[in-house]
């Protein structure tokens, strides 16, 4: 019996997997137990390899994967020949008898450079490279116990029972590995049966099937091999977790937080919270959010200001392609001190890059894009629950300091799924900033923050251009001086307010001090609690305006600084260097686009210790 | 008594100027319309044309080049009790704007898109714009235009415009009953201006429209296939103006929106109250009923 | 006799100002003086306020212009109305003696701002505010010689003279303010007659009507005047000397370094840059360049990238607003290593801005903007010499380095007219890089820099996607590692190519050093020339690569450290911290968007030796 | 022998995909009209669609969402000797790109666009594309779309391709001839191609073209109103396949380009010598020749 058990689960894209996933981690949940996963798909709609990567932990919520696993379940060959060396020494393996003749040769799908890698390690083991023969070395050389199941005539059976076609029974090969993984958890039926009812909730036949075959894989599996991953009794305190990604979250912490209008153009990894969100659009008789689908970013944004301008709470939500096409509309919103919200998910780049892999490479882009000089306001959530509270405090950012705000998401947070405690919603507050009261109205006198009226209140004027207290276009060079200083002094202000968001996790004074932002946070405050080294966590939750003064002190009370990040080169290093003169000269980076596992993390930063100054993390297929 | 929309801002166009005639235009219209200034809203883009709501007396944005129409859209559709005017040059709303103007007509979309048609970019000095018919030589080119035209008409008919008209910078009460018109249809309506710019079209001049305008005459603009209004829009030795379609049939955006969101009728965006003493409207009972498909009991 | 003189010829706008000064400056440059002029004007076609501010010299060639000049030429009220308070105690003034009832109230193009500081100023010295009370004031106070001149009475005469319309004539009024100036400048008629007979080529009568008329006014100056502000012998070596703005030099360049593909969508102060080029190109029999127009500026910068794709040297020109939409094309040019060069002049920000402004806010927006991260060039020119230089190099280091490369100017270079020497032009290198030469043709194999294929040569793909040798897609992790690090190592590479491209000017070790880059060089160097104190000015011309180790090196050596720039708060502080840690503390900035002015940086440079840590200038109107 | 123009990429498309129809297609109208691979370029946008050139064995260019065309008309104006074909998709085109696909028609440069017509953002799992039928409510929706549809036949004619089809992936007779037309046209072509998207699109299926399609007979394409060509593209109980328009009159972009720089021809961009052992080609005279405009000589 353990406490926590980390494991993947693997299969071609659109074959199911989200399913599985759905189901167990309703089970795992419902029965107490803290879970997280991360989510691994290519750019692809069916028949590529992806997986979840999950942490299951009986006495809290998981904050990390790590890179071994303790249980490895395959819905095809490809999800053995991409994870067999992840298993730990004595872990477990659910595969299907009938690819035992399998090689990768005749899976179409395995790339390349993952092809020739198996090869050569094949060799080095030396296998023929049959799933049965990689089976055997698994068995033999790592100890691994194995689940072996006859997917297809296991279908049979159900085929039979429910008098079904056999492209439908195909479909329920989730369940074989719902069926085996529950087993070896030991979880109980009515948990399991519940994460299915939920799943199929309406379609009561497909339900009952599915619980059918599940019980059947369960009891086999008991059978052979008991529930040797049973974790150690629930500890978790709450009666109810949310389950939820990062979109998910985020969608709620916007409707929570009063945005009514939300424009967007679909793209990965952020359509989805814009697709959560218009499903819960209405309120029933008190209103509604609108979610808009423009024809293009540059709508989107342009449209969202407009939303804004009228007093609606306005946002969209983007990645990198779709933000270079509203650089434009922020300079515009900066210039018109129109409070918006730019939710911008990482991904891998330059350019397409890697679509569905994540990233933290665009901190410098959303800092510095579009030419001249405006306020923005810069919030980063290291976790789901910084997400929840950042996505409603930026709307009163915004209209506090109206100016724009982008909240810097990743692929990672996006995706992953997560319980958590359900937030506090009645103290959360809504601060609309200050607002019109008067006759002779100016939309930009008295700054630097002027009273903010909404079209359809009072007549008012906006330009891009440089503008009179009016809104009417000056170019003299005395106004220029006056309107220019009175934007960027609301940028001090905020500054003042948010000296806080730069957050030290650690011992009073630590010898080894590591900086990092947004979703390395987890894998970092797991990393720190294990190792035995004196180390500290200086964690940013915004980066406009710049907590200067708290990091400068905080940085100087280390020998050993290390920023951590999912880039080629950290980009919190550049802006801290910026904005403080001090030079982290210590990295761990990952662009490979997978997540930073903690053991992973551990090695490396060992590793500096011992006097490297760059580490390059590779892991995860 | 009727307002004149003025401001008090210095209208910095070239003497002679055609927009002069459209803003006095639509002055009149605004001023027999008795349209309300704070529940107006002009949105512009940027060329000489896009300044002018700085001198209309009503709310006025002045946006980004190309942007005018996403920037109303998103205006009109959180607020949809305000009336939304868009001016844009040719090259604004056709050029670099293309996109926006097929979007909105897929919509319809209760707004009045002015175009501005000098067939140049004025403000940068006298460029080709999309609506220059080729081998046209204006100005400030160095050598004549090697792009077809396009036929705003055509376009704003291809992309679903339900009102469709076309008038002339220099006939004021044509163009003034044209705005009325326009704005008093409910869906996406599409003018098209014709408009001398004096500085750098020295080939579309008044005059050359003077002597070409044709105003239409026995033409019903309803229940007629768009093709049809097409063909009687075109130019060719004459220059029809009028309105050559109007289609009352196809529901607007808002309705449409609203059939699937009901409150929107009555609470649309901006109406709708967000906070109440300082604190979300939303409370803990409300927050978990909506979110139950992600919330997960634990069981005994 | 001087040896300089600074003069303000103003008018509105498309009156006729534009004649004069090229009338004027030929006329100056062919008699052997040095000439730079700035122009300033209003986002406007016909009617605001516009002015050339030039600086003529008969020893040099300028590099900078003072605030205080020696002569005002006013085509009408206004001119006087905004100039009247630069002209030297003694200065000259020409103007119109029909214009001295008038008063600011009948000039309906003065912004407010302006038109409440001249009436607080009227009140202060005690006039009536009537031209010709203020005409008095200045000879009374400041000691001005006044050449006054009845401007519609002398249009009569020529329209007399030639019968001529009288809205001809009044066509004419350059031409009066020409005769009035090189009257009292004493110009050679010949000279004089050339610059007329050269700007009126193919319209002999109207250059002949110019003529005359100068002629006249010319005399009727120096009879009453003499000619006070004649020049000190021209000491200029050259026979032959190009007339050039910024623009038009970066077009010379450009064609010399072999572009033969420009697309562009207009915008200023870009846009003249490729009319120009477009006035230029054809080479008879030898070919061509295609300019094109686009209908934006995402198709401006992805059709650039399809031609540069064929082996085409390519490029385009914009700025701020147009940059924003090319944000995406260029990181597509990044991953796909496609030499492109992208000029990039800077006007006043943020959004639409001061459209006709100069600027120098957008730095940072050109090395961060776009997501992910690739090996950028930034390559920024300080005059006109540079520019030149620079348009030709950023090809060469486009091909080299198989990346875009950014050229980033302003609309002060833009616009400024200067004489300078003809650049040679049969020295200049062409560095194509490496090119592909082998069967097997793989587009990214063998890096850090692959030989390049020109589509048409041989088959190849590209995507903006992670990708492998071949140009296809790849999602595999070490792939991604492997061309993430070949595509970054290149700006290594040119870093160490490019390491002089900061470049020291003053005194061995300076106790006070100026930092600075772009249009400000002539400004700081005018003024660290005549300071007393020590100082020392440190020029940058590349900020991508960033050469580090020199800069480094000189920033130590000197006591007190100051940026100057025409920005909010100076970038190039920004790019220094980041890249060294080293924080510069002190500051001059102008941010009207007026120049920077020899006279008014050397008094904020006193202030700062003065204990001052930030000055803002703001002269110009 | 005819070369196949696979590659050994593994296409990764859903089984079952519309997209297979339409490169096994191309693979026959490239083996029939044995292009060479080295002077073809496919030029494809994002989406599933986009990843066309990858599985085609001639010069693929896999650019950016919505920027295909651009992308296609800089090199084709570069290297007027290639041959170049756009693959892309409904959103692609006429969704995010709808602005460049306007403008390629009023260029009439020699490029082929094939639009993969699925009526879904397939890539982005099953959202509504420009080409979707207001009410319809496709499989990934929330809710039926709420945007008409733009007719993309009517948008080309409108915006001037000179060549304008319908075609369907499933037709792979009807497609590969489809494509060859297309491709042997002189000037804009565009070509639209039905498509099934077995994932997200379950309503308009293989089975649903299947029942309504009409190939085109009796139809001359050629001189007839570009407004007739659309009264018969249009879709309604029947979904009309084939060639509706040609115009072979139209001067293509290259030569309107050719009449202005006559070295066009022979000596476009990309076949020019820039360079002579290392140095620009231009020497001293020629600079200050063709630079004399701003040449200034000292006057003794
Ligand atoms: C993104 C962007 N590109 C270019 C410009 C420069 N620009 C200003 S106005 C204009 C064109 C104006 O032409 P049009 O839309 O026809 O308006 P007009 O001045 O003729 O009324 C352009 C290209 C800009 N402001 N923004
Ligand atoms: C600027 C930008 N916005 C959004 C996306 C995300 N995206 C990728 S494919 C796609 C739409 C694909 O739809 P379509 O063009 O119809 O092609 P299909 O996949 O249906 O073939 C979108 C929106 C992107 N890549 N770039
Ligand atoms: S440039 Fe043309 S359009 Fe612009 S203000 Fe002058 S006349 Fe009017
Ligand atoms: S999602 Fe649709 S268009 Fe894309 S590959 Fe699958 S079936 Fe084809
Ligand atoms: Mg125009
Ligand atoms: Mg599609």
């Amino acid at each position: 019996m353990t406490e926590k058990l980390n494991m993947i689960l693997g299969g071609a894209q659109g074959s199911g997997l989200e399913t599985t996933i759905q189901i167990l981690s309703t089970a795992f949940a419902s029965s107490g137990n803290g879970f997280l996963a991360d989510r691994e798909y290519f750019s692809n709609i069916k028949g590529r390899h992806s997986y979840a990567h999950a942490k299951i932990s009986a006495e809290d919520i998981p904050r990390s994967i790590d890179s071994k696993i303790g249980l490895l379940g395959c819905m095809d060959a490809e999800t053995l020949f991409t994870h067999f060396e992840d298993l730990v020494d004595g872990g477990y393996l659910i595969y299907d008898t009938s690819t035992e003749d399998k090689t990768q040769d005749s899976i179409k799908s395995i790339e390349d450079p993952l092809r020739e890698r198996l090869e050569e390690r094949f060799n080095e083991i030396g296998i023929d490279g049959t799933i049965s023969s990689l089976v055997e070395y698994l068995k033999e050389e790592k100890n691994v116990e194995v689940i072996e199941l006859d997917y297809p005539s296991i279908l049979e059976d159900i085929q039979k029972e429910f008098d079904i076609s056999s492209s439908q029974a195909s479909r329920y090969v989730s369940s074989i590995l719902i069926g085996a993984v529950t087993g070896l958890m030991g979880l109980e039926k009515e948990q399991v049966d519940k994460g299915i009812e939920r799943k199929f909730e309406g379609k009561e036949k497909i339900a009952k099937q599915n619980i059918f075959l599940v019980e059947k894989v369960n009891e086999m599996v008991r059978e052979e091999h008991g529930s040797p991953l049973k974790l150690e009794g629930a500890k978790l305190d709450e009666d109810e977790l949310l389950m939820v990604n990062g979109n998910e979250i985020i969608g709620m912490g916007k409707i929570t937080g009063g945005m009514r209008f939300q424009s967007y153009y679909p793209i990965t990894p952020a359509a989805d919270e814009s697709f959560f969100i218009e499903q819960h659009a209405s309120f029933e008789d008190e209103g509604s959010v609108l979610v808009f689908q423009t024809e293009d970013e540059l709508a989107a944004i342009t449209s969202c200001i407009g939303a804004a301008l009228t007093g609606t709470r306005s946002a969209t939500a983007t990645s990198g392609p779709g933000f270079a096409l509203m650089v434009e509309g922020l300079g515009w919103a900066g210039i018109n001190e129109v409070p918006i919200v730019i939710t911008y998910y990482q991904r891998g780049g330059p350019s397409t890059g890697q679509p569905t892999r994540g990233s933290q490479d665009d901190l410098m882009n959303v800092l510095y894009s579009s030419h001249g000089n405006f306020p923005r306001i810069v919030l980063v959530s290291g976790d789901h629950e910084e997400a929840f509270d950042d996505a409603v405090k930026a709307f009163n950012l915004a209209e506090k300091y109206q100016t724009p705000v982008i909240h810097l998401m990743d692929k990672f947070l996006a995706n992953i799924v997560k319980t958590i405690p359900v937030p506090e919603i009645e103290g959360k507050k809504i601060d609309r900033g200050k607002l019109f009261d008067r006759k002779d109205y100016k939309r930009f006198a008295d700054g630097p923050i002027s009273e903010r009226g909404f079209l359809g209140s009072e007549v008012m004027w906006y330009t891009g251009s440089e503008h009179d207290a009016e809104g009417n276009v000056s170019e003299d060079p005395e106004n220029r001086i006056r309107m220019h200083e009175k934007r960027m002094k609301k940028l001090k202000i905020a500054g003042e307010e948010m000296d806080d968001r730069a957050i030290y996790f650690g011992p009073e004074e630590a010898e080894n001090l590591i900086v990092g932002w947004g979703s390395v946070k987890g894998a970092i405050l797991d990393a720190i609690d294990e190792m035995k080294e004196d180390f500290g966590y200086l964690h940013f939750r915004c980066f406009s305006p710049f907590p200067a003064k708290k990091v400068s002190s905080i940085l100087e009370k280390s020998e050993v600084v290390i920023a951590v990040e999912h880039s080629y080169s950290p980009r919190v290093s550049e802006v801290v260097s910026l904005k403080t003169g001090y030079q982290i000269e210590k990295e761990v980076v990952k662009f490979t686009g997978r997540p930073i596992y903690r053991d992973e993390l551990i090695d490396s930063l060992v590793n500096i210790i011992e006097g490297s100054d760059r580490e390059v993390l590779k892991h995860g297929p | 008594m009727a307002r004149d929309y003025g401001t008090e801002n210095w209208i910095d166009w070239c003497p002679g100027c055609g927009n002069f005639g459209i803003v006095s235009s639509v002055y009149r219209a605004f001023s027999e319309l008795e349209v309300e200034p704070e529940n107006t809203v002009v949105v512009s883009g940027i060329g000489c044309s896009g300044k002018m709501p700085h001198f209309i007396d009503v709310n006025g944005v002045h946006t980004l080049h190309g942007r005018a129409i996403p920037f109303a859209t998103g205006i009109k559709m959180a607020d949809p009790k305000l009336k939304v005017v868009v001016n844009g040059g040719d090259g604004d709303l056709l050029g670099i704007g293309a996109g926006h103007f097929v979007a909105l007509g897929r919509r319809n979309l209760d707004v009045l898109v002015m175009m501005h048609d000098n067939r140049v970019y004025g403000l940068t000095k006298g460029q080709a714009s999309p609506t220059l018919p080729r081998d046209t030589k204006t100005k400030a080119l160095n050598t004549p235009s090697i792009q077809d035209a396009v036929e705003p008409l055509a376009l704003a008919l291809t992309s679903g415009y339900t009102h469709v008209a076309r008038s002339f910078a220099m006939d004021s009460d044509h163009l003034k009953e044209s705005i009325k018109d326009g704005m008093e249809h409910e869906g996406a309506a599409f003018l098209n201006i014709l408009q001398p710019c004096v500085t750098y079209n020295d080939i579309h001049t008044s005059e050359y429209f003077n002597e070409r305008i044709d105003k239409l005459e026995d033409w019903d603009p309803e229940d007629i296939d768009p093709t049809e209004a097409m063909d009687r829009s075109r130019i060719d030795e004459e220059i029809p103006i009028g309105l050559f379609y109007r289609d009352t049939e196809t529901p607007t955006f808002e309705e449409r929106i609203a059939e699937q969101l009901p409150s929107y009728q009555e609470k649309a965006p901006a109406e709708q109250d967000i906070e109440k003493n300082g604190k979300t409207i939303l409370d803990q009972e409300t927050f978990r009923s909506k979110f139950k498909g992600n919330l997960i009991r634990k069981e005994k």
